[in-house]
């Protein structure tokens, strides 16, 4: 593991328990996140992102879940520790946002108590400096009169102020990483941009890694340094923003980027991907997952077990299909 | 010529309290917005969270109750008509919902959904009926089989899409359409948004297109209203908006929609910023001193701004 | 064009059921053992005693007084459970009794929810002035001293008997499941499919009692199956403190009032003690059956 | 009648308060002709300790209310309270008739309407030592016949004394009739006087109010001042001591007491509910109970550590028959000539019907047996001991009905009515324990037996008030009923069977009635022998009519534990409190 | 909050009015009246006719409801008929025991269900779990005045643990400190015997409360802060589902003022409860009325002291 890299997930395999069968929902992921860099997953609804995400945290729960695979952080490998073991890590060394500021802060507390909460446990601090600590984080989340929302309590604030306390309370222990599940998914626009203009000054703060989860490739392309596109379960490729932006490479990451309504598709009809992403009971096992979408390519063009491909510095694309891959009105042509 | 107007329309929830539990304050959800429709054309509505879109489209169909204004069809003053149950007007004006899942009763088979339109407002023999609901599967591209199913079977897209079916079923004049994809993901979302285009283009529905995600708009409306706290700051062609934006939200919107440009995201952040910042400098300029949206003034045959009376004349 | 395909996946997925219907009732059923057991034996047990009480047992016959079979024991010249006071049998007497005391809960349970139902649909589905109304009253009542106003009521009416007990029990009993069904039903009304049956020309009837109500089943089935255990509690009660049915009328709140005797519940145990157990093992079997009801209709909580 | 009698209060349904107790099941007893198993004494052997407490049971579900005055009481649990530390100032014997023996001596001048109350020791003191007078038993008089009084003492045989009235009206400021003659002797004028004057009738009060310390206390703020309340001065045994209200009371013996300090040191008395006080004497809580409910009397029978006493109630149970109506204008009762229950064979025939022997024996163990006539045995030289009763015999039942007319004509096995149209009867029952109905159900089976179909009016027994209010207001539901009454220690009859009483619930007079009533109240039956036969020619016609039947001779129990030493209940020589010792500090277990 | 309560105070006053229309028509239905006890032969028909029109009976009922509404406004509710003392006398004085009869059983009933409560949702589905939920079932399916009556029967009379009857023993002294065990000790199986049967409720409230509570997405946030699972249930998980809980203790001490009547029947403690039934055999309109009044008054109390709580314990409800 070299200097930069923080954090490296090795061929995991998060399983959740569904009548006695274990159904992997995310499936044999590798990544990499470096230091000072905002990795982004994308991927439709159901894919696995989040589940990757709790796994780095291991807030899954034990007995319906199992994972496998390796994490390793600081030469841990954190799939194997303990609770009490992760506990040192979690809010200390690895931060988490949810996407739902609301549900994800705790009703009845005041939100100077919520962000103090962590520090208790993971510093020496008395009590004075933890709420000395507690306004400095607030006021680098940029709200504006910190003692005043530090006694408040979450319902009595806006949507954009309740996802900067999270944030507060992921950075309140300095993590080295920080983990944030569709951030902005809950907010317009404008706050949007707001949070995500935040998140990218933090990371200049503060040089921590940023796994940034969404679905948005607006924001993907405005806030992420790289990026990996999964699809049931799987990355199926990443690369550097630019280069995913400019050159994209697997059929799904090029239908998905075709989808977007775009300036100059205003009475052009959108591209659309066939079918749905099979729910996780049902999803293949086998050969390439995307295939059943695209039905116009040959079963020929698809790998029997497919792997990730390096198909430029830092670009990798599962499955070799994307070679042969073209939209299915290129052709002309509809099967039926 | 426009088959329906919407004049002065206001919506206005009491706010109870005080110590006999009297009205003392109201919500103006909608506080004076003026539209009109013409045939198969798309009328967008934007604006943040809480700004009135929801109230306006509800308004218009009649979920909401109308504290003032009037709302005109076909020349007649629906204003009352509108809340009777098997009017015309009810008929004509269909209504697409965000959330599909929730807007189709989870107890019900595919076929009563389908069906609940047709059996109230068309009155057919049940052969008939169920002619008119193949058909309408056949329009949304689903076959027969998923008739005995329910709702809670399907994706959120074929959701969305028998939400739509179900709203052509009597060949309405208008479809007021809130927010219908943005529960949606991406490639679902352009297969709604294909077959929403397609309709109107076969059937010639108009659509008021309720959203708060800009390219998703410009994307489908032909004429763009910004709302800001129940009123419409700025109203236009899609290119007025887009182009030439003259009111700083419209600006501030526009500005904070993310790009799947990654090179220019440098810049476009600058932007941003000092739209943001001449925002919290110059706001006090475009709002009256209660923060409310002043009266819209036309600067072209399309296209109309909110502005001040001092401000007009500097323009 | 894109249909085909769909279709297949719609295929898999098949089955179709509403998603809080029986099935997910019979899945939790099927996990629970208990509460499956609890179901099959409180149907059972109630079937039983219904034919007994209806084919098998003459209500005078058991009725007769024998001064003779006075406190005799069980099992002694074919009383099963042994003799009253009077020389009643006390089997006869606990089926009928259990008989009534069910069908009275039944009754009650019925007019109770119907109401409760009605009401609180009404109100939830319309909000504004009507359930501003109806809660009013709703509060008041719920602040009546219920057992209290029952007892005076029932001192009041000169020849009472099944009819009025359910009544006058029914006439306090629907307030909490019309508090109940219009919270729920105020919550289920600002769904957008009830607006979309009012933009689709759905009278506010229909709209009600077929859009609305069969989405409050599973909570309903819970509410009514509890509320049913609850009732055989209130009559008991009343009972109990001397304002209940008449000992010709036999109901296990009757027999089970008879333990205020120190001599019987001393020593004639016979004569209580099965009336109290037939109440013990029903209200459990309708508690565990209501709690797994309650999971199926609770996501969060379900097993299966 | 006199008001003021501690025995007849306990009959009263006052005391009913709980709606389970009715006079029926709370005072449950038999005669004592038919219950000779159980003693009305015992005497245990042990060696007497001194002084010590008596623990006593009051049996009531409800709090005693504590109005601990014989002027204002009206519940019979406070008569129990107050019999421990009152006395009256006549003593009675078997008969409750006035004896020479009392703290005072009563004289009666038939012939001029007056009577002479002496006191006859030459002290007789409070419990607070101040020395009772005459001017004590005359403020007793004036309490009740005060214009403030609102009590149920001041009745019309209150008005019997001349001056009364006029007393009540505030038109005088004393009595007139009462004379005080010196500090030991008064004289009370009265318009008539009966031979009730020795049973405590015509206006005869017996018992004496502390003047010296109620004087200053307006009439009507009596009942809730702490002189009746709290620290009652009496005359009596023992004194109150501590008081918890509604649930308890301590006493202490009266050092002044005019027979001589009692030989216990203290009585405390506890209210237990009926459904534990058996198990409490088992326990050894309590050394004796009154008003012990009979049907426990299993609970009791057989304890190693009790005696179980018994002895007859003042009181009789009855079946009536409604044979007119109250008119309420003129206050008399009308006899119905065509009343449907106007056949003196038919009432017979019902009265044969009923086996109250088995139930007597079954559900009271023998504690009740068949009343024979309307005085209960009790009254010893009234009772007529010739009558036998309508013992069961329901050949007799059905040859009476046959020869009256009522046939089964339809074969269904009920009989028809004289004209041969279907016949039901309606019969009201007062409800009580689960007990009461059964016995009603049985009854029902054994008229069913003879031929007559018996309906419970309602259908099914009913509550205490409502029954009274429907058998007062002669609800034509009502064809009989069946009651109770106590009768007090006053028998006369003319109050419940008179053409004038409002509760001759039966509704029946004739000339004759009225004849033979009269007698018995007369001047002659001042003479005792004179008087006891116009009672037994009474009884005689009565059981002739059987308009009211009477059903039960009630015996009362009263369990004591071994330790108290000497206890009698009998009503002609009942151990008095000041006599009782015991033979252990605590109650034997 | 103090407008609320004011105005919440002053919704009562109709509500109790109503309510004492009602009861007062009610109450008048009843056949017999106060004098109908009197009946004997000892007492003249003509004296009870008389206390009937002195005590106004034979006065149309408005007229009788209007004095009465009159003076029981002022605070007079009349005399017992009964007890010839005033109303509030006696009630006071039940009400009193009354009252501390369920502030000891809503204490006992807190100590034993909160942590049964809590275990269950906490160990969710595990053999104790069951248990629990078995005893709180049992509990609520026993007829609870027969088990009421066997404690009564082994712990009052076989094992002579309590004492049976009253509030307390006669012989010591008010003020003393053996006066204030002995009203304790009197209380003491009564209270117990309520608690051990009245948990249902709130074992049941608090197990699905934690059960839910434990999938919320903020014990998740709590988790990612690093903080011990024992921390996360104390502090989160507990503490949330805890404080509604607070908020039961209006409609419980309501409940079981409901409930007293059993209680203080088989426990032969003179209380509220007992004095109402024993009243309304009495025809004791007086009582009876000002019992009803009294009990809907604090019905209303109850809930109106577990909406302050509740707006208390969750900030999310404000009144104001
Ligand atoms: N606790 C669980 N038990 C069983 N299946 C689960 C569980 N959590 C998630 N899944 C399934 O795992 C798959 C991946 O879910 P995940 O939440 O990771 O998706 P996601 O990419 O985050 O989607 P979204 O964008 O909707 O948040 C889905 O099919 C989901 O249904
Ligand atoms: N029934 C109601 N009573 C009171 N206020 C209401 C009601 N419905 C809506 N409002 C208020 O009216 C305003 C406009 O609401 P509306 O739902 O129209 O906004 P919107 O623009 O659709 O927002 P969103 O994008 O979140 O859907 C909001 O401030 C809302 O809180
Ligand atoms: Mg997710
Ligand atoms: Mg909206």
């Amino acid at each position: 593991m070299s200097t930069n890299e923080l954090l490296e997930i090795r061929n995991l395999r998060t399983s959740f328990r569904i009548k006695d069968t274990y159904y992997p929902a995310v499936d044999n992921v590798s990544l990499t996140l470096r230091k000072n860099e905002i990795l982004a997953i994308v991927g439709e609804s159901g894919c696995g992102k989040s589940t990757l995400a709790t796994s780095v945290v291991g807030l899954h729960n034990s007995v319906t879940t199992k994972v496998e695979g390796e994490i390793l952080y600081n030469n841990q490998n954190l799939v194997k520790l303990t609770d009490e073991q992760f506990n040192k890590l979690r809010g200390n060394d690895i931060g988490f946002i949810f996407q739902d500021p609301l549900s994800a802060l705790n009703p009845l507390m005041r939100i100077g108590e919520q962000i103090e909460e962590g520090l208790i446990y993971h510093t020496k601090l008395t009590k004075e400096q933890r709420e000395k600590r507690v306004i400095e984080l607030l006021d680098q989340v940029g709200i504006a009169n910190m003692q005043r929302v530090a006694s408040q309590f979450p319902h009595q604030l806006s949507g954009g102020m309740r996802q900067r306390v999270m944030i507060a309370i992921a950075l309140s222990g300095k993590p080295a990483i920080i983990i944030a599940d569709e951030p902005t998914t809950a907010l317009d626009v404008t706050i949007q941009a707001q949070i995500l203009d935040l998140l990218k000054s933090l990371q200049d703060e503060i040089q921590s890694g940023i796994i940034l989860i969404t679905h948005d490739l607006g924001v993907v392309a405005e806030v992420a340094d790289r990026v990996a596109v999964m699809y049931a379960g799987e990355v199926i490729e990443e690369a550097p923003v630019v280069e995913l932006f400019r050159n994209p490479k697997h059929p799904y990451t090029r239908s998905l980027l075709k989808s977007i309504p775009q300036t100059n598709s205003e009475n052009e009809k959108l591209e659309i991907i066939q079918g749905m992403v099979p729910s996780l009971m049902k999803l293949p096992r086998q050969g390439c997952r995307f295939s059943s979408r695209i039905p116009w390519i040959p079963q020929s063009a698809h790998e029997a077990n497919p792997q990730l491909h390096e198909v430029a510095p830092g670009h990798l694309v599962r499955c070799t299909c994307w070679k042969d891959f073209h939209f299915e009105d290129e052709e002309g042509s509809v099967n039926q | 010529m426009s088959f329906m107007q919407v004049e002065d329309l206001k919506v206005h929830y009491p706010i109870r309290g005080g110590f006999f539990n009297t009205v003392v304050d109201h919500v103006y959800a909608v506080d004076g917005v003026t539209m009109e429709f013409d045939r198969g054309k798309t009328y967008g509505l934007v604006g943040e969270s809480g700004s009135g879109k929801s109230t306006t489209g509800k308004a218009i169909i009649g979920l909401e109750k109308i504290t003032s204004g009037r709302i005109l069809y076909e020349g007649e003053d629906v204003t009352n008509a509108r809340r009777k149950r098997d009017s015309a007007y009810n008929r004509d004006i269909q209504m697409i919902f965000q959330d599909s899942h929730s807007s189709m009763n989870p107890r019900k088979r595919v076929l009563d959904i389908l069906a609940e339109p047709i059996r109230n407002f068309l009155k057919l023999s049940p052969q008939e009926e169920r002619k008119r609901i193949n058909e309408l599967l056949a329009i949304v591209g689903m076959s027969e089989d998923v008739l005995l199913k329910y709702p809670h079977e399907f994706s959120g897209g074929q959701k969305q899409r028998l939400g739509i079916a179900r709203a052509v079923a009597c060949n309405p004049k208008m479809i007021i359409a809130d927010e219908p994809v943005s529960a949606l993901d991406l490639s679902v979302q352009a297969q709604v948004l294909n077959f929403m285009k397609d309709i109107q283009e076969q059937y010639g529905i108009s659509y008021l297109f309720i959203s708060h995600d800009l390219g998703v708009v410009r994307h489908m409306c032909d004429h763009i209203s910004i709302m800001y706290k129940g009123r419409f700051v700025e109203t236009g062609k899609r290119e007025d908006i887009y182009t030439n934006p003259q009111h700083i939200y419209t600006n501030r919107l526009l500005s904070a929609i993310p790009d799947i440009e990654p090179e220019t995201r440098i810049e476009r952040k600058l932007e941003r910023q000092q739209v943001e910042a001449a925002y919290r400098q110059e706001q006090h300029k475009y709002y009256d001193k209660d923060g409310k949206v002043y009266p819209l003034k036309s600067i072209s045959d399309s296209h109309r701004v909110a502005m001040s009376e001092d401000e007009k004349e500097r323009v | 064009m894109e249909n085909k395909n769909e279709q297949t996946v719609e295929k898999l997925e098949s089955q179709s059921s509403p998603p809080t219907g029986i099935q997910v009732i019979w899945r939790e059923f099927k996990k629970d053992k208990l509460a499956m057991f609890s179901l099959i034996g409180s149907i059972l047990l109630m079937i039983a005693i219904m034919i007994m009480a209806f084919f098998t047992i003459d209500q005078t016959e058991v009725m007769k007084i024998q001064l003779l079979e006075r406190f005799t024991e069980p099992g002694v010249r074919g009383y099963l459970l042994g003799a009253d006071e009077a020389g009643r049998d006390m089997f006869g007497q606990l089926i009928i009794g259990a008989k009534n005391s069910i069908l009275i809960a039944i009754a009650i349970t019925i007019i109770a929810n119907v109401v409760g139902i009605g009401l609180g649909i009404i109100m939830g589905y319309y909000g504004g002035f009507i359930d501003n109304f109806f809660m009013r009253i709703i509060d008041f009542f719920i602040t009546l001293p219920t057992t209290m106003i029952i007892i005076v009521v029932v001192t009041i009416i000169p020849s009472y008997g099944i009819l009025d007990l359910i009544l006058i029990i029914a006439a306090f009993q629907w307030m909490s499941t019309a508090r109940l069904v219009r919270s729920k039903a105020l919550s289920e009304a600002r769904r957008d499919y009830i607006s979309a049956s009012k933009t689709m020309g759905t009278s506010d009837f229909a709209i009600m009692f077929k859009g609305l109500l069969p989405n409050l089943s599973s909570l309903l089935i819970v509410e009514v199956t509890l509320s049913f255990a609850g009732n055989v509690g209130i009559e008991t009660g009343l009972s109990f403190l001397g304002f209940g049915l008449p000992p010709s009328t036999p109901s296990l709140g009757t027999l089970v009032s008879y333990a205020m005797n120190p001599i019987i519940l001393s020593s004639k145990w016979w004569v209580w003690l099965p009336a109290s157990i037939l109440i013990l093992v029903m209200m459990l079997g309708i508690n565990y059956v209501g709690q797994a009801l309650r999971r199926s209709a609770d996501a969060k909580q379900r097993l299966g | 009648a006199c008001g003021g009698d501690d025995e007849t209060t306990t009959e009263k349904p006052a005391e009913n308060t709980d709606g389970t107790k009715t006079e029926e099941n709370t005072n449950d007893g038999g005669s004592t002709a038919e219950s000779p198993t159980l003693p009305s004494d015992v005497t245990n052997d042990g060696d007497v300790i001194e002084g010590g407490t008596l623990q006593f049971a009051l049996v009531t579900d409800s709090p005693f209310q504590g109005v601990f005055s014989y002027e204002l009481y009206e519940d019979g649990y406070d008569s129990d309270i107050l019999d421990f530390m009152t006395n009256s100032i006549f003593e009675t014997d078997g008969d409750f008739l006035v004896t020479d023996e009392g703290i005072a001596k009563l004289d009666v001048d038939a012939d001029n309407n007056k009577v002479t109350i002496t006191i006859q020791p030459d002290e007789v003191k409070w419990s607070d030592g101040t020395p009772m007078t005459v001017e004590d038993i005359i403020y007793a008089y004036e309490i009740i016949g005060h214009p403030d009084y609102t009590g149920i003492r001041y009745d019309d045989d209150f008005k019997n004394i001349i001056g009364a009235a006029e007393y009540k009206a505030g038109t005088a400021d004393t009595i007139s009739g009462i004379k005080k003659i010196d500090d030991k002797t008064v004289e009370i004028s009265m318009t008539k006087v009966s031979p009730a004057i020795y049973s405590l009738g015509d206006g005869l009060w017996g018992y004496a109010a502390p003047k010296h310390v109620l004087k200053d206390i307006p009439v009507k703020d009596l009942i809730s001042s702490d002189a009746v309340r709290k620290s009652p001065v009496t005359l009596g045994p023992f004194k109150l001591d501590k008081l918890v209200d509604g649930e308890s009371v301590q006493f202490v013996a009266n050092e002044h007491y005019w027979k001589g300090k009692p030989k216990l040191d203290k009585v405390v008395l506890q209210v237990v509910p009926s459904s534990s006080i058996g198990e409490a004497l088992r326990t050894g809580k309590y050394d004796m109970a009154s008003a012990y409910p009979t049907n426990q009397y299993d609970g009791v029978k057989d304890l190693e550590n009790l005696t179980v006493l018994a002895r007859p109630e003042l009181a009789y149970s009855y079946l009536g028959f409604k044979l007119g109506k109250w008119d309420a204008t003129a206050s008399v009762n009308i006899t119905d000539e065509n009343a449907k229950m106007n056949d003196a064979n038919l009432r017979k025939a019902i009265a044969y019907a009923m086996d109250i022997e088995q139930v007597g024996e079954r559900f009271y163990q023998g504690l009740r047996s068949r009343a024979t006539s309307l005085i209960p045995p009790a009254f010893a030289s009234f009772h007529d001991n010739s009558l036998e009763g309508f013992n069961y015999d329901p050949e007799k039942a059905k040859a009476l009905l046959d020869e009256a007319g009522y046939k089964d004509v339809d074969g269904d096995g009920i009989r028809e009515d004289k004209n041969g149209e279907k016949f039901e009867i309606r019969m009201a029952g007062m409800s009580g324990s689960d007990t009461d109905e059964a016995i009603v159900e049985y009854y029902r089976q054994n008229w069913k037996d003879v031929g007559l179909d018996v309906q419970l009016t309602t259908g099914r027994l009913i509550e205490f008030n409502s029954f009274y209010d429907k058998v007062k207001a002669d609800d034509p539901e009502i064809d009989m009923f069946m009651a109770a009454w106590g009768t007090g220690t006053n028998p006369s009859p003319l109050g419940l069977y008179g053409e004038g009483a409002s509760f001759n619930y039966s509704r029946f007079v004739t000339p004759e009635l009225q004849t033979l009533l009269a007698d018995i109240d007369s001047k002659e039956a001042v003479d005792a022998e004179y008087r006891a036969d116009a009672f037994r020619k009474w009884e005689e016609y009565m059981f002739e009519q059987a308009t009211t039947v009477p059903t039960y001779f009630r015996t009362e129990i009263i369990p004591v534990n071994k330790r108290v030493k000497n206890y009698n209940v009998d009503y002609g020589n009942a151990t008095e409190l000041h006599e009782i010792e015991l033979t252990a500090d605590a109650p034997i277990k | 909050m103090w407008k609320t309560i004011v105005r919440r105070v002053l919704i009562m006053i109709p509500q109790l009015f109503i309510l004492s229309l009602l009861i007062f028509i009610l109450a008048k239905q009843m056949p017999g009246d106060p004098f109908t006890g009197l009946i004997t032969p000892e007492t003249d028909p003509n004296v009870i006719e008389e206390l009937r029109v002195k005590a106004g009976f034979y006065d149309p009922w408005y007229v009788q409801y209007y004095n009465w509404i009159t003076n029981a406004a002022q605070g007079d509710f009349g005399q017992s008929y009964t007890f010839k003392k005033p109303v509030a006398d006696i009630i006071g004085d039940r009400a009193m025991n009354t009252l501390l009869l369920s502030l000891l059983s809503v204490i006992f009933l807190y100590v034993l269900a909160i942590p049964l409560g809590v275990l269950a949702g906490r160990y969710h589905d595990s053999f104790l779990d069951k248990s629990i939920v078995l005893y709180s079932f049992i509990s609520y399916a026993i007829p609870a005045f027969v088990l009421y009556l066997i404690f009564v029967f082994i712990f009052g009379y076989r094992l002579m643990w309590f004492p049976t009857s009253g509030t307390v023993e006669i012989g010591v002294d008010p003020g003393t400190w053996s006066y204030y065990w002995s009203k304790f000790y009197h209380l003491l199986l009564p209270a117990a015997s309520y608690a051990l049967l009245g948990t249902t409720g709130v074992i049941q409230y608090l197990r699905s409360e934690i059960i839910d509570a434990k999938t919320m997405d903020y014990v998740k946030t709590a988790r990612s802060k690093g903080i011990p699972m024992k921390k996360v249930y104390s502090r989160h998980i507990f503490r949330n589902s805890l404080l509604p809980i607070a908020a039961f203790l209006g409609f419980t001490i309501t409940g079981l003022l409901g409930g007293s009547i059993f209680i203080e029947t088989v426990f032969a403690y003179p209380g509220m409860g007992k004095l109402f039934v024993e009243s309304i055999s009495s025809r004791d309109y007086s009582v009876i009325t000002a019992l009803v009044m009294l009990y809907g008054f604090l019905a209303l109390l109850g809930s109106l002291l577990s909406d302050i709580i509740l707006s208390i314990v969750d900030p999310r409800i404000r009144i104001d």
